[in-house]
């Protein structure tokens, strides 16, 4: 397992986003569809991530209630993108678990009928390979 | 007198250059020049002339005289050393060998030239006698005789082989150093050498400026020939470049430069054209202030001052390499053709 | 041989902590003309200078190295220095061994070798200096202001107040600027107008001051005390001396469906029309592309109407050409375009709008007589909301990377008025930070919480989403109790960043004065010459400089007119001596210097010259030293070299070069 | 030729000029001298033919200063740099009375002796009028003959054209000689590494003697004292001591003469060591061309020089590395 | 032995900064400390129009091994133009350079406005970076000025 530091670090890294440019206007919040559904906001993923408390964001139900709709990514003014850090913080999940990726023809049965639509979407987008 | 069959040469220019510095003409981009021997340098004997004259050998178109260091405020002098490696310049002709005739009486005049005069101890002359003159040639009219140059070796290339004689003490011993790779002439060999020569004067014979009259020419014409009114015409057409002058194989006059390498000074000789503007400028300005006059200049030198202060020797040698690269088509034959034709008009 | 005396400088420990400056002494001393080298704690201090003076007169120095901060920094200090000590004081150079190395450099050997090649750079260029005396150049006793707000107004009155001629440029048909657009001002709610109206009319009635409204500046040459600058009088179609400004025509005027502009585009003005009621001058224009009559040929209604025979259809621009000494900047801004903000809807809905908007809709003068109403459809607003930070503090390419300052205040001024006026509208405003600092800022935006109910949320808005019923539905977001919010409003107004006039660009490249990524106008020191462009002669009043609210606008104009004025009580200048200078022998007169010129400074002459004992007429290049300002394109483009730089000479760059490459 | 010297003569007899420059007979067949004519004897000597390569318009700046006009003979080619001399004020149009006269492209002596033609002593088929495109060489060694356009000059296969760019009258008929792609030398340096390039240059270079012909010759090299001659710069040293000095020389003659060179290829064809020297210069042209647009130096007497101008989006420095 | 020379290589950059804008942003650079290596020696022209070629070559031949030109940003010229010629001059120069085989990275134009002390500062560090990587300049020296 990482330091929480590394995890940060990768976090950054992944997403290409320095958290430091928040100006904590809660935009991405005030843009989220899921907001209601999140545990931690999305303007609060800046924090955590500059906290170093990625602990907290992976086991988050955030995590896996964000749609991927880059709502926040798209009217951030700070150019911050709160939707890639939990786009990486996911993605660092599902690395850390290994090779341990999901077969195609696996995933009908894993279906969640709750999961959106969107997230499946993403999630082929994003690991395809 | 020796022989060697022509595809042995690069062996030999391989030994001589074991023992020796060698020049020789080696072609780059096109152009034949004489350059310091390697192995994998394009050496060419076939062509007649080298675009420049090998006075570079003797006098080299810059050297460097002196190099002082500055430390601080303290500064040390140290002279350049003077040439002490033997050398070996493979393939003058005739009229280059002259060339040096006319440089020696220049260089090795009180006071000498150590630099010059290291050269000359240490160089060792192998003239080539031309196989096929040009019609720019007329070094017959200044005396040399291309079918046998004078120089340490004489050697001539005819047919497969190269002839080689030895005519100096300079020549013994460089060919005794070459021995490995030189046999003995036999009659034979002697007779071709000598068609050879025949067949070089025949053709001397035939070239067009063979018979150009210097009548005329001398110290006592000084007066007639600089104040005559020709130069106002036949100067028109040159540039102020100084490619004749740098192609000459007597051509002598150079300038002193300083160089400032950031560490001290650099001073240096390099060869100057007296068809330049600076040429000779000083303090208060220049002596000739216009392009006749600098043009007039080198002739009157090669024809007129030169041979009055060196028992009638000119400082031309018809080699023709001026005639050659003039961009405006300008030469010393012209010149002296435009006097002759005006004495005979009067 | 000149004899050049080094002067390192410690900079207390600035220079001193990271460069051996003993070291630096010690190499100086080896260097070809150095005579005399010393270290000393502050060398631009009264002692440091008076140990220059020391040293020129008992060492006889005729030329000077002072190894310290920036040139840019102390270079006149150690010039007057020089010259009071009588040596030409561009016998004086400096080595920047503080910004361009102690500062930079954290290794001291590092750091102490290059300071001796700077070192070494600046003496070899002193040995090739040479005495430079200044030229003289007349100071036209007369400016320009362009742009006619309250900016360019106040900078003017207080030029003309001084006694000089004072020229305002306004591309508008009245002055009055933004200032004239607004309702009321904040802090203290007193009507814009009110007090803007008569400094309108003081100036416009000032003898010193002359006002070109509906013109343009065209095209300016020359320099500091002496510019030449065209301006374009726009052809107003009604002659200005003719007209009483009795406002039949506008009347009369059948084209009258044309947004108005001082209005924002809210309402609709005539073809011929007065932006305001109380412009000045009182004397409208002809929109040109709107009228009847020059579109079709046909009406001519406003010349039948009016009784003083004003109007004239065949006016044309005019082209004047003045002089003037000095020349004031003042043109102002505009809120940017909200094209890229989708997210607010701005483009969607007459409901959201913007707050300079909102000011027109407040104005009784305005599209609304000044009653509240939505501009979809004349109801009155319950729920308004108002968003700040629209496209300031923005990271990308949408918005402005700055805060547009004047934000904050006029929201809250706007929130307060309209609890005050219609006390049963709700009143909302998502904010990310307030900023109030400045006199009775902070008091102000309390009572608006305080005292009116003004409902402050920190969070910024997500969306704003029109609705079928015609409300428009707000997603923000509570930071502090960590709600999203969902909420209706009827109106929403967007606090819309400011921006320099898009004018600006075409301004400041006329004036060569150096603009900003942003298009702010460069100040010559952000804090010590915060009026002044770096070039000589424009100075800088309000907006165009930053972002500024009325009170530090109409400060900043003060001060530009005093720098202003400060200039023109001078009757000559001293102009550059670093120019370029023709070596006549070389010169081959090709023009090819000419043509680069940016100030028309080479002519040629005819000239009869002795060469070297030939002497011919030949066409040489001279360079008049008055427009020179020595920037050396001329050097470069002369193949002969007979084009030099005076102070920046070939051989001087060369020994620079030298110096440092050795 | 005849028609050529007859105008000239009768130009001369009414005093429309006082004297005509142009080729004089050489003592060899192929080294023709420009000269003045100023008597009707003079014209003997008067040549042209497939040796006249020189440019006469640098001669042009002297014969300004001369009392009365000048007839002068120009080429197609040279008539470029005669404008580009009037722009920049070098010669005076009023003093220059150019008869444009014909070209079917020139011949280089040097490209017929590289043929191993030696020991010439009469050349025939070089003559304007002459329709062979087969030159006969008479030689010590035998007849030699060799085709027209394997001995011309390497401006003449990249030739700009036919038309005279200012003339007063035209006199002979041009050919078109173009055969090559003017800018395929420069593009097939342009093509090698780093390493190739340099090695190509420092090979041609090496051969440098310093002895200015290229720049004397050179119509846009018109300064009174050139920098290399002058202490302005620090830069007069005369000779090539240092391999340095070769290419600063020839970098800075050829930025010089950027965007004002027409290509008239005169330093080539004059260069003692045959060095390429207008791959310098065709490489600005191709440059200027390139990035700033099409310019012909000399194409008219007013136009601005790329050199002395300048757009706002200009390509930036930085395209060099760019282009890899 | 040679690796470790390669490794202590410290190149000589000449760096010609016009005046108003990119002296001042090297100046700006210093008073917020925003280090470059030491390697960088800066001349102060007047204008990026003042740099002759010919500096540019003398500077190779003395043994620089890296020369760049800062100037105002095209539009903001103090001399209102000045920067456009020494584009086009300068493009020309680094094209032909490049032409006779010369590294294109020893050399380099940036313009760097009076407020970008940063810009300066990683300019410099990214051009030394790159000289550093190219080594000795050895295609455009005068061999005379080696020690």
């Amino acid at each position: 397992m990482n330091t929480p530091k590394k995890q940060a670090e990768m976090i950054k890294e992944i997403s290409g986003v320095n958290p430091l440019k928040c100006m904590k206007c809660g935009k991405c919040s005030a843009s989220c569809p899921s907001y209601n559904e999140m545990d931690i906001k999305p303007h609060q993923f800046v924090s955590y991530v500059q906290n170093e408390d990625i602990e907290s964001l992976v086991n988050s139900k955030s995590l896996w209630k964000c749609l991927s709709c880059f709502a926040c990514v798209e009217r951030c003014p700070r150019d911050v993108k709160p939707g890639k850090l939990i786009d990486a913080a996911r993605q660092l999940v599902v690395r850390e678990k290994g090779g341990d990726y999901l077969m195609a023809d696996e995933i009908p049965e894993l279906l969640d009928p709750e999961l959106p639509q969107q997230l499946l979407v993403s999630a082929f987008r994003r690991y395809r390979r | 007198m020796y022989k060697i069959a022509k595809e042995n040469l690069a062996a030999l220019f391989q030994l001589i250059a074991g023992s020796r510095e060698l020049y020789l003409p080696v072609k780059v981009s096109g152009q034949v020049n004489f350059r310091a021997w390697s192995e994998d340098a394009e050496v060419d004997l076939d062509t007649l002339k080298t675009v420049k004259s090998p006075k570079d050998a003797f006098f080299p178109q810059s050297e460097d005289l002196y190099t002082c260091r500055k430390d601080g405020k303290k500064l040390t002098v140290e002279p350049e050393a003077l040439k002490e490696q033997d050398f070996v310049v493979f393939g003058m002709k005739a009229c280059d060998v002259k060339g040096v005739e006319v440089l020696d009486k220049v260089f090795l005049a009180d006071p000498v030239d150590s630099f010059y005069a290291a050269r000359r101890e240490h160089g060792t002359i192998v003239a080539m006698a031309c196989h096929e003159p040009e019609e720019t040639c007329f070094c017959k009219v200044f005396g040399a005789d291309c079918a046998e140059p004078v120089a340490d070796v004489a050697v001539w290339m005819t047919g497969e082989e190269l002839y080689w004689k030895s005519l100096t003490e300079k020549g013994d011993a460089l060919t005794k150093s070459a021995e490995s790779l030189l046999a003995e002439a036999d009659a034979e060999d002697e007779k071709k050498v000598e068609e050879e020569k025949a067949s070089i004067r025949g053709i001397v014979e035939k070239l067009p400026y063979s018979n150009l009259s210097l009548e005329g020419w001398n110290g006592e014409a000084l007066n007639e020939k600089f104040n005559s009114e020709l130069w106002e015409e036949l100067y028109k057409p040159c540039l102020a470049c100084g490619t004749c002058t740098f192609v000459c194989p007597t051509c002598q006059c150079y300038d002193i430069k300083d160089y400032d390498t950031g560490h001290g000074i650099k001073r240096y000789r390099c060869w100057d054209s007296c068809m330049y503007s600076d040429f000779t400028m000083m303090a208060h300005g220049n002596n000739r202030t216009s392009q006749m006059q600098r043009f007039r200049q080198r002739f009157m030198h090669k024809l007129v001052y030169f041979p009055a202060n060196n028992d009638g020797m000119y400082s031309c040698v018809g080699c023709g390499r001026c005639v050659e690269k003039c961009p405006a088509s300008l030469n010393i034959v012209k010149v002296i053709k435009s006097f002759q034709n005006q004495g005979g008009d009067k | 041989m000149q004899r050049i005396g080094v002067f390192v400088c410690h900079c207390g420990s600035n220079i001193a902590a990271t460069v051996d400056v003993k070291k630096v002494v010690e190499m100086a001393k080896m260097e070809p003309g150095v005579v005399h080298a010393e270290d000393y704690q502050y060398m631009c201090s009264e002692a440091g200078q008076s140990k220059i003076a020391e040293a020129i007169k008992n060492e006889k120095l005729t030329g000077l190295v002072v190894c310290s901060c920036s040139p840019r920094m102390h270079e006149t200090t150690f010039r007057k220095a020089a010259e009071r000590a009588g040596l030409n004081p561009y016998m004086v150079e400096v080595a920047n061994i503080r910004e361009h190395c102690s500062w930079i450099h954290k290794d001291m050997e590092e750091a102490t070798k290059k300071a001796v090649i700077l070192a070494r750079a600046a003496i070899a260029k002193v040995n090739l200096n040479a005495s430079l005396k200044p030229g003289e150049s007349l100071v036209t006793k007369r400016a320009l202001v362009i742009g006619g707000g309250i900016a360019g107004i106040q900078t003017a009155l207080d030029i003309a107040e001084a006694g000089y001629e004072v020229d305002i440029v306004e591309k508008t048909p009245s002055i009055g600027g933004r200032m004239s657009q607004l309702d009321k001002t904040f802090p203290t709610l007193d009507c814009s107008a009110c007090i803007l109206t008569p400094k309108m009319v003081e100036a416009s009635a000032h003898e010193k001051i002359n006002i070109y409204t509906y013109s343009e500046v065209e095209k300016v040459s020359g320099f500091v005390g002496d510019f030449t600058v065209d301006i374009r009088k726009k052809a107003r179609s009604v002659d200005m001396d003719k007209c009483t400004g009795c406002g039949v025509c506008q009347e009369k005027c059948p084209s009258k469906k044309n947004s108005n502009e001082f209005n924002r585009g809210l309402n609709t003005r005539s073809a011929i029309y007065t932006p305001f009621a109380q412009a000045i001058p009182n004397v409208p224009v002809i929109d040109r592309e709107n009228c009847i009559k020059f579109k079709t040929g046909k009406c001519g209604v406003c010349a039948k109407v009016c009784q003083a025979g004003a109007i004239d259809y065949e006016q044309k621009d005019e082209i004047l050409t003045e002089k003037y000494g000095a020349i004031v900047v003042a043109t102002g801004f505009d809120t940017i375009k909200l094209d890229n903000y989708d997210e607010y809807a701005y483009n969607q809905s007459k409901d959201v709008i913007t707050s300079l908007e909102l000011e027109r809709i407040m104005n009784a003068a305005g599209p609304t007589k000044g009653h509240l109403e939505r501009m979809s459809d004349g109801k009155a607003p319950k729920n308004m909301v108002f968003i700040q930070c629209v496209g300031s503090r923005c990271a990308d390419k949408r918005g402005k990377s700055y805060c547009s300052k004047i934000c904050c205040m006029y929201t809250a001024k706007h929130a307060m008025l309209i609890r005050d006026k219609y006390p049963d509208v709700n009143v909302t405003v998502f904010y990310i930070d307030v900023r109030t600092p400045g006199k009775n800022f902070d008091e102000f935006y309390r009572r608006a919480v305080e005292e009116y109910g003004v409902n402050y949320i920190k969070g910024q808005v997500g969306k704003v989403a029109p609705q079928p019923n015609g409300q428009l539905l707000v997603q923000g977001v509570d930071l502090i109790d960590n709600k999203q919010i969902l909420m209706e409003a009827d109106m929403v107004v967007l606090a819309t960043a400011i921006e320099p006039d898009p004018s600006v660009r075409k301004i400041a490249t006329m004036l060569t004065a150096s603009i900003d990524t942003n298009n702010f106008l460069t100040e010559a020191h952000p804090k010590l010459r915060p009026v002044e462009s770096p070039t000589a002669g424009i100075f800088l009043s309000g907006v165009c400089q930053g972002p500024k609210d009325i009170p530090e606008t109409v400060s900043q104009a003060g001060a530009a007119a005093v720098k202003a004025i400060g200039l023109l009580a001078k009757d000559k200048l001293m102009t550059n001596p670093c120019t370029a200078k023709s070596d006549e022998l070389l010169c081959n007169g090709c023009s090819t210097c000419e043509n680069v010129c940016p100030y028309g400074a080479i002519t040629y002459e005819d000239k009869e010259v002795n060469d070297h004992g030939i002497r011919e007429t030949r066409r040489i290049a001279v360079v008049n030293n008055a427009l020179c300002q020595g920037c050396g394109a001329c050097t470069v483009a002369c193949p002969s070299g007979a084009m030099d730089l005076q102070g920046f000479s070939n051989r001087q760059i060369i020994a620079e070069v030298d110096a440092i490459c050795r | 030729m005849q028609e050529l010297i007859n105008r000239a003569k009768e130009l001369l007899a009414d005093g429309t000029v006082a004297r005509v420059l142009g080729w004089k007979a050489g003592d060899l067949p192929y080294n023709p001298e420009p000269a003045y004519f100023e008597k009707e004897e003079d014209f003997e000597n008067f040549v042209y033919n497939g040796f006249c390569g020189a440019n006469l318009s640098k001669y042009m700046i002297e014969a300004s200063k001369l009392e009365g006009k000048t007839l002068v003979c120009l080429k197609p080619c040279d008539t470029y740099s005669f404008n580009q001399l009037i722009k920049e004020h070098r010669v005076d149009r009023e003093k220059a009375y150019i008869i444009g006269v014909g070209c079917k492209g020139k011949l280089d002596i040097e490209k017929i002796k590289g043929m191993g033609i030696k020991g010439i002593e009469s050349i025939s088929g070089a003559e304007i009028t002459d329709g062979a495109d087969t030159l006969t060489i008479q030689t010590l060694y035998g007849e030699k003959t060799c085709s027209y356009a394997d001995a011309m000059l390497e401006r003449c296969h990249v030739c700009k054209g036919k038309e005279h760019k200012i003339y007063d009258e035209l006199i002979g008929e041009s050919k078109e000689t173009k055969d090559a792609e003017r800018f395929d030398s420069v593009a097939a340096i342009e093509a090698m590494s780093p390493e190739e390039k340099f090695a190509f240059f420092q090979k041609e270079l090496s051969k440098c003697i310093r002895c200015n012909a290229c720049r004397n010759v050179c119509p846009a090299c018109s300064c009174r004292k050139c920098v290399f001659d002058s202490n302005k710069f620090d830069s007069s040293q005369k000779a090539n001591v240092d391999s340095f000095e070769e290419k600063m020389f020839h970098i800075i003659r050829a930025f010089h003469v950027a965007g004002r060179c027409t290509d008239c290829g005169e330093c080539s064809r004059v260069c003692p060591q045959g060095i390429p020297l207008h791959l310098f210069n065709r490489k600005f042209i191709k440059d200027i061309n390139e990035f700033y647009g099409e310019y012909q130096a000399g194409e008219d007497t007013d136009s601005r020089g790329p050199l002395t101008d300048f757009t706002f989006d200009d390509v930036e420095p930085g395209i060099v590395a760019e282009r890899g | 032995m040679s690796i470790e020379t390669k490794e202590e290589f410290r190149p000589k950059i000449v760096a010609f900064c016009c005046n108003w804008c990119s002296y001042a942003g090297a100046d700006l650079a210093g008073s917020s400390r925003l280090s470059y290596p030491a390697d960088v020696k800066i001349i102060r022209v007047p204008c990026s129009c003042r740099v002759n070629p010919m500096f540019i070559l003398r500077a190779f031949e003395k043994g620089a091994d890296g020369v760049i030109l800062c100037g105002c940003h095209p539009g903001d010229c103090h001399y209102s133009t000045g920067n456009y010629y020494a584009r086009r001059r300068m493009t020309l120069l680094f094209s032909m350079l490049d032409y006779i085989g010369v590294e294109n990275g020893r050399t380099r134009v940036e313009w760097v406005s009076a407020a970008e002390g940063v810009k300066f500062s990683t300019t410099m560090n990214e051009f030394v970076e790159k000289v550093r990587s190219l080594g000795k300049n050895v295609r455009l020296e005068d061999l005379r000025c080696r020690n």
